[in-house]
């Protein structure tokens, strides 16, 4: 009672609260309303677009698909679904105790139940620059997360937003080279959007090889030799140690090799990390993200969390982690709505995967599959690779059991392995057959197989 | 042998115009016929291997195909015939017994289709089957001489029991049941559709001599269980399992002669339901080396009998032969309680192709000769007669009653609603249909399901079509066309003929 | 070719010819019993019959009559049709050679217009001699009295051509021959005989051969039937009484139903009020439906004797000393009605004739499709005008 | 919990891989269903060049089956499609793709455990996956399979076969 009195404003009680616009927020919005066709819900989004599936906007910058496209739920789906969708309003605070937040506008509402499913944001590096910007010919020493975006050229590419930019910088200023500072998957989900526009790219990578948190070496070569092949570059053991501002705009920079680079567009790609800063955490438990339990609850009561943004199970680690991908988020937003609505959901856990197409060499990874074995005993390799193809197969198996899989060139089937790892499918008896080119379904053990053909319809 | 005297019988004839070289034909032949050809993208076929099975002409999805019979022209020879040159080449090349399947194919007289059938007109209305109720349940079991009554009661009161017990008798829907075909012979789903349509029909089928497979003791309510020669498979759950025994002497298409199941079709479950090691030659003696007579014979119904509890009828199945009717009569007097008699034209997995061809009579002149003898004999009643042997259609059964049959049994045709083209290939293990193999590969063409599906509507066809023929004839119910020979003509028969059969020509009134 | 015309010269080839085909024939059937065992005369029966002239066609008539010969009731009395002298001389010397003959005479006939062409008709009051009387055996064969009589008339009508037993109970009487019943019954005059149960026919056979011996009432012993319809299941009827020795001289559906009804109450010793559950049995379904004692009867009944069950449209109409019995086939393609008035029961194709000669039945009714009509002739009455001589009757018109 | 009534009542394809024969002509009569002219010879002859079936005949000696979307409850494809081309129909309950919505991300071959969805690359990037013959009463697949080996049934219905073969089983 205390607490409400302390609210200033008397502000509006809203049954569910949804931070987050996109795949874990509007799953959840999904979820509620399976049980709750009445409870009012309410979405804030920092953003000005209805709603966009984040990892589409490369394919947006690739003109793959227009600004019409790239939403995920068609216009109705508020409607029909009965949201309250405030856009364009980024929530300054919330308070866990009082079980309230306050938008930037100031403006304050209370919840019964909240969802924090804001997602990630990129991380921008700290880099010695050099130059004036164009306006106010104001001086930089270093570009940061404060001020990057008031430089011309330098952009993060997780937004919408970012992509419209950066196509319009790209089209105004006749952009043919674009360097990209990180070779993970952000990097390489947008060179595979550049090179789709015909447009040569220069990646700098700290490690060794591209992706090196989910290739292996083999996978990473295919990749920078098919890169390469293109007239575009990639420097690794190598980073941006000092950037060139022209007239407010970047012109080049220099390499930790200390190689001088022209350049008119950079993107910065080295990562997300969960966007927790607007959180007054108080008893609300963070680490690397926030940390949910299997129910998507938060250490507070009537919050969950889903999405980007949190941290929870890697079924792979037997442990919580951050598992940034799409799928992941929509099933455990799905989960949270049930949850939140008195439902009873369990979200099971997840692993890492991702795909990633670069110039019609289409590549999956999944789970822990850059491990090379060796180390561990229990872990064994196999790897089957096509030179002439340029097909490669890897499997990771640890104690009979598949926890890591790339697949480049031919990427048919894929699920087949997710299932496999999710499942948790012994397969030393059909070991001889699982990185067979022809893998399928047959292959797998008498009883998986059983349970997949006979069965209608799996819960995975 | 890089000579071959021998052509190939049939050719395979590919519409290019139509092939979409979709390769089903060259998945679907056993035989490797068609062969495809990746780098013409053509597919090429062997004539020489086809036996005109007709299982790619039926799943080609363009109709590309068409299975010709290969006539090679030999010089006009009335005596010897293009069949004679060519047996003696595949004798000269192996120097072995011609082996054949399925029934004879030569062209003996074949009586169904020298008899017509009786419809009323004017004197005696016909009875339509679909608004009136046409009765053709069927029982097969031996019958009291009389019967003995209690009476209770007078005036309206009065109450008759039945005093005399009836023997065990099987009860049929249809008096029409599925002949002796072995789980070995055929395939487990060849037997399981056999099953599943007697039980759904509510008639019956054979277990052959093969013994029963444990998932077919679900259907055993209407199972006739066979006892052979080998004795396969047969334990006191066996016998006790069916709804009858069957004493199986001979079969049709080889009077006289044994079986010969190759130790390659017997797998593990073959080899659990025969009840013989995996692998072995199942060998069935010619004769029952504990019959080698007819008191024999007394004592082995008698000994059946005993370990059924009397609960069931024993009967007997013999070929046709020329002595047809006192061999039956001798049953009969044995104790049998039905009398199975397989025709010359009776079908088979494997039978030397001389006496199939050449041993036994047909189930017409059998069947008429043996109920003519039993009613002579007075002893009629004492056995029912199940004819088999060729039954090919609903007037093929019409007829057999007529003659005196109680009920058939149908063994090819049945076969043939599954999808047997009658290649008479069984022999070989190689049944592109599904049916007479135990090759896996093979074996799931033949889907249970659809094999009971197509048997029940064979039976369920044949049904409807007998019951029109009866109401046609004015006749209510199957009882009432037994041994009715007033009801059918020959055509075309000698006097002999005629009066073996017990038949007016056509043309000639009652 | 209208045989009837030419039968002196025609007779051996139209016996020889009913012995062979079977006629089919559509019919007119009468019967009236006295339960109380009272007597009347034949005109009942004519004038009944007359008003069916319909469903005949002249070439076949027909009666039998029970408790017309008292003074011999315990005599076996044949009626035997010839073609001519030489037969009659044959089947005299086989009768003289099995029987003491007691009386043998002419059948007394009168001219009637319309009637031609009879052939020599005699009657016979025999008597099998002492053996049969004493052991119900005779010289050892193994034979009733009744089977000595049944193969007696089966050689007879199977080897003596030109003679034809068309008549062999005890106490009763058949009479028939080619022409409209009411111009047979004339030429019989049966007006002067009484009986307590007569059946009568018109026949309407589907061609034109004409033959005495091929008229109905059919006769075996006691046994009488008239018939209206055309079986279907003859064959399958005729084999199985076959098999237990009888043999189907005449071709017709009569002569099979005598059998059937002489094997399964005579031989095989059926109670007549369960007869009716084989000849026209019960369909499965309603089978089915029965309670469980009954269920069994009846399906057992069906087992042993399906092929007994006679099929096709029949209505038949069976004379026996002690009983009246009328029967339907199972699903009525043939017409019958019967009616009751005091011990008087009615049979008939139609509700006319009962009408003509009973104008008020206490009751009258369809009987349904295998449902029998029995009427039981109660013996003490019989008994009491047996022993009387054999007599002209008098005329006294019958009251019901 | 409210029953996605498409789920529960829908009929689905069910696979019955003991009577699989291997023949293809599953995979024939998909491909000629999503041909141009819907004429087989003139699919094959003159069209086929890049149609894909959708349903996979697998085969190793005499097993085999042919298996095709099943239209999960809990479609993994649904959940992982950044496009929204991917969606389960409420009220069928079938996993469509909406070929104008999807970008060629493979996430769905990405995490669909029966590999039935596949890279479609004759146009556009898209992927190619069963749709349940939406549009016909039964699916071409089901429809021309000779041998039955694919059942379009309810999950009912299927239960009942299941438990009949059962019992028809070794044990």
């Amino acid at each position: 009672m205390e607490r409400k009195n302390k609210t200033k404003k008397s502000s509006e009680l809203i049954d569910y609260i949804i931070i987050g616009n996109s795949a874990a927020g509007l799953a959840a919005a999904e979820g509620i309303r399976e049980l709750d066709k009445a409870g009012k819900i309410t979405v804030f989004t920092e953003e000005g677009h209805l709603n966009y599936s984040k990892p589409m906007i490369t394919y947006f910058l690739a003109g793959i698909v227009n600004l019409d496209r790239v939403s995920f739920k068609d216009k109705k789906f508020y409607s029909v679904n009965n949201i309250d969708i405030r856009l364009n309003t980024r929530i300054k605070s919330v308070d866990t105790a009082g079980m309230s937040l306050m938008a930037e506008d100031g403006s304050r509402y209370r919840f019964k139940k909240l969802l924090i499913a804001s997602g990630g944001k990129p991380v921008i590096p700290k880099i010695k620059a050099a130059g004036t910007d164009g306006e106010r010919n104001r001086h930089f020493n270093s570009i940061d997360a404060m001020n990057y975006k008031k430089i011309g050229g330098i952009f993060t590419l997780t937004t919408l937003e970012d992509a419209v930019r950066v196509k319009d910088y790209i089209e105004k200023h006749g952009v043919k080279r674009i360097s990209i500072l990180g070779g993970g998957l952000i990097g390489l989900k947008a060179a595979e959007a550049f090179l789709e526009m015909g447009i040569d790219i220069n990646i700098i990578e700290l490690e060794n090889r591209v992706l090196s948190a989910t290739f292996d070496r083999r996978a990473s070569e295919i990749i920078e030799k098919k890169i390469k092949n293109k007239g575009s570059n990639i420097y690794k053991n190598n980073t941006i140690k000092e950037i060139y501002i022209t007239d407010g705009r970047i012109s080049g920079y220099r390499l930790k090799d200390s190689r001088k680079m022209e350049c008119s567009l950079l993107v910065i790609a080295i990562g997300v990390v969960p966007d927790t800063g607007f959180i007054d955490s108080g008893k609300l438990r963070i680490n690397r993200g926030i940390v949910v339990d299997d129910h998507m609850r938060t250490s507070v009561k009537n919050i969950y969390a889903a999405g980007d943004v949190v941290e929870c199970l890697d079924i792979l680690l037997g442990e919580n982690k951050n598992i940034a991908i799409w799928p992941l988020a929509v099933m455990q937003g799905a989960a949270a709505g049930i949850n939140m609505a008195g439902g009873n959901k369990k979200y099971s856990g997840g692993f890492f995967m991702n795909s990633v197409e670069i110039l019609k060499v289409p590549s999956i990874s999944m789970g822990m599959a850059s491990a090379e074995g060796g180390k561990e005993e229990n872990i064994e390799v196999l790897k089957d690779f096509n030179q002439e193809k340029n097909i490669y197969k890897k499997i990771v198996i640890r104690n009979n059991k598949i926890i890591g899989v790339i697949l480049v060139g031919n990427i048919e089937r894929a699920g087949i392995y997710a299932g496999l790892i999710r499942n948790e499918i012994d397969i030393s008896s059909v070991r001889e057959n699982i990185s067979k080119e022809d893998f399928g379904i047959i292959h797998l053990p008498a009883d998986y197989k059983k349970h997949l053909v006979v069965g209608e319809g799996t819960e995975v | 042998m890089a000579l071959k005297l021998t052509q190939s019988e049939f050719e395979t004839e590919r519409d290019e115009n139509k092939c979409i070289s979709c390769q089903v034909c060259v998945r679907q032949c056993s035989n490797d016929v068609h062969e495809y050809d990746n780098d013409e993208d053509t597919i090429y076929s062997d004539n020489l291997k086809c036996v005109g099975c007709h299982r790619c002409e039926s799943l080609c999805p363009t109709g590309a195909l068409k299975i010709k019979e290969r006539k090679s022209q030999f010089r006009t020879n009335y005596n010897w015939s293009a069949g004679h040159l060519k047996d003696i080449y595949r004798q000269a090349d192996s120097g072995g017994v011609l082996l054949t399947g399925m029934g004879s194919d030569k062209p003996n007289t074949v009586y169904w289709d020298r008899i017509l059938f009786n419809a009323s007109q004017v004197t005696n209305p016909s009875i339509d089957p679909l608004r009136e109720p046409m009765e053709i349940k069927t029982f097969i079991g031996r019958k009291p001489d009389r019967l003995d009554f209690k009476i209770n009661g007078s005036g309206k009161n009065t109450r008759v029991e039945l005093k005399t017990k009836m023997y065990p008798q099987l009860e049929l829907s249809t008096p029409i049941m599925f002949s002796a075909m072995s789980y070995g012979s055929i395939s487990f789903n060849a037997c399981r559709s056999l099953a599943s349509a007697a039980s759904q029909f509510g008639t019956y089928y054979n277990t052959g001599e093969g013994g029963m497979h444990k998932d077919l003791y679900k259907y055993a309510k209407n199972t006739i269980v066979q006892v052979a020669s080998g004795r396969f498979g047969v334990d006191a759950d066996y016998l006790n399992a069916g709804s009858a025994v069957e004493i199986k002497i001979g079969q049709g298409a080889k009077p006289g002669i044994g079986g010969h199941l190759p130790g390659e079709k017997v797998t593990k479950d073959i080899s659990n339901t025969r009840m013989i090691p995996e692998g072995t030659d199942a060998l069935s003696p010619a004769p029952h080396h504990d019959i080698y007579s007819i008191e024999d014979l007394a004592q082995l119904i008698y000994a059946l009998k005993e370990a059924t509890d009397w609960s069931k009828p024993v009967g007997v199945k013999v070929s046709a032969v020329h002595n047809i009717a006192p061999i039956a009569s001798g049953i009969v007097r044995a104790g049998a309680d039905f009398v199975a008699i397989d025709g010359l034209r009776g079908g088979t997995g494997a039978a030397p192709q001389t006496i199939r061809d050449n041993v036994g009579i047909p189930i017409e002149l059998a069947v008429a000769s043996v109920d003519e003898r039993l009613r002579e004999e007075g002893i009629r009643h004492k056995a029912s007669i199940i004819v088999g042997g060729s039954i090919r259609s609903s007037s093929d059964v019409i007829k057999a009653i007529a003659l005196g049959a109680d009920a058939v049994y149908i063994g090819t045709a049945a076969l043939i609603a599954m999808g047997c083209h009658l290649c008479q290939k069984c022999y070989t293990g190689k049944c592109n249909w599904g049916i007479a193999t135990q090759d896996p590969y093979l074996t799931k063409r033949l889907n249970p399901e659809i094999g009971t599906r197509r048997l029940l509507n064979l039976l369920r066809s044949w049904s409807l079509e007998i019951k029109e023929m009866l109401g046609g004839a004015g006749i209510n119910a199957v009882e009432s066309l037994k041994g009715n020979r007033e009801h059918l003509r020959g055509i075309g028969l000698n006097d002999r003929e005629l009066a073996v059969l017990g038949i007016k020509h056509a043309g000639e009134a009652w | 070719m209208d045989w009837s015309g030419s039968i002196k010269k025609m007779k051996d080839s139209t016996q020889e010819y009913f012995t062979r085909h079977k006629i089919p024939s559509g019919c007119a059937v009468f019967g009236v019993a006295n339960e109380a065992g009272e007597r009347f005369d034949g005109r009942m029966l004519i004038d009944g019959i007359s008003v069916m002239h319909e469903r005949s066609n002249g070439l076949g008539g027909g009666f039998a009559a029970y408790g017309i010969y008292p003074e011999f009731s315990d005599n076996w009395a044949f009626h035997i049709f010839y073609d001519d002298t030489a037969a009659r001389k044959q089947t005299e010397d086989e009768l003289a050679k099995n029987f003491k003959i007691l009386l043998s005479e002419k059948i007394p006939t009168k001219k009637v217009s319309g009637i031609s062409g009879p052939p020599l008709i005699f009657r016979y009051f025999l008597d099998t001699g002492d053996d049969f009387k004493q052991n119900s055996r005779r010289k050892g064969a193994d034979k009733t009295e009744q089977e000595y009589i049944v193969d007696f008339v089966m050689h007879i009508n199977k080897n003596i051509r030109g003679a034809y037993i068309i008549s062999s109970g005890k106490n009763m009487g058949i009479f028939k021959g080619v022409g409209f019943p009411e111009d047979i019954g004339k030429f019989f005059r049966l007006d002067e005989y009484k009986g307590y149960l007569w059946t009568s026919h018109g026949r309407f056979p589907t061609n034109s051969v004409g033959w005495w011996g091929g008229a109905h009432p059919f006769g075996l012993l006691d046994w009488s039937v008239v018939h209206n319809g055309e079986i279907s299941s003859y064959g399958t009827n005729k084999r199985f009484v076959s098999g237990s020795g009888y043999e189907c001289t005449l071709s017709t559906d009569t002569e099979v139903i005598t059998y059937l009804f002489d094997l399964l109450i005579r031989k095989q010793k059926i109670d007549l009020k369960i007869i009716h559950l084989i000849l026209a049995s019960p369909l499965w379904q309603e089978i089915e439906r029965m309670p469980g004692d009954k269920k069994e009867l009846v399906k057992a009944l069906r087992i042993l004797y399906g092929s007994a069950l006679v099929n096709g449209p029949f209505s038949i109409i069976v004379g026996s000393t002690g009983f009246m019995y009328a029967l339907n086939d199972r699903i009525k393609l043939r017409p019958l009605v019967a009616a009751r008035k005091n011990e008087y029961l009615f049979v008939s194709s139609e509700e006319a004739p009962i009408r003509k000669v009973c104008p008020s039945p206490d009751i009258l009714w369809h009987p349904d499709g295998g449902e029998p009509v029995i009427g039981m002739i109660k013996k003490n009455t019989v008994k009491k005008e047996a022993g009387k001589r054999l007599a002209r009757l008098d005329n006294r018109p019958v009251e019901v | 919990m409210p029953e996605r009534p498409g789920d529960d009542r829908m009929k689905r394809i069910y696979i019955q891989e003991e009577y699989c024969i291997g023949c293809r002509l599953c995979e024939i009569y998909c491909q000629v269903k999503y041909s141009k002219s819907k004429k087989i010879i003139k699919a094959y002859k003159e069209e086929m060049v890049d149609i894909l079936p959708r349903v996979l005949v697998e085969e190793i000696g005499y097993n085999s089956f042919a298996i095709q979307c099943r239209h999960c409850a809990d479609a993994p494809c649904v959940s992982a499609c950044i496009s929204g081309a991917m969606q389960k129909n409420k009220n069928t309950g079938v996993v469509t793709c909406d070929e104008d919505k999807c970008v060629g991300c493979w996430s769905c071959i990405m995490v669909c455990p029966y590999g039935v969805i596949r890279r479609d690359l004759a146009g556009r990037k898209i992927v190619s996956k069963c749709d349940l013959c939406v549009d016909e009463d039964i699916p071409v697949c089901v429809k021309n399979c000779p041998n039955e080996a694919l059942k379009f049934i309810e999950k009912d219905e299927n239960e009942k076969n299941m438990v009949k073969s059962r019992n028809g089983k070794k044990k």
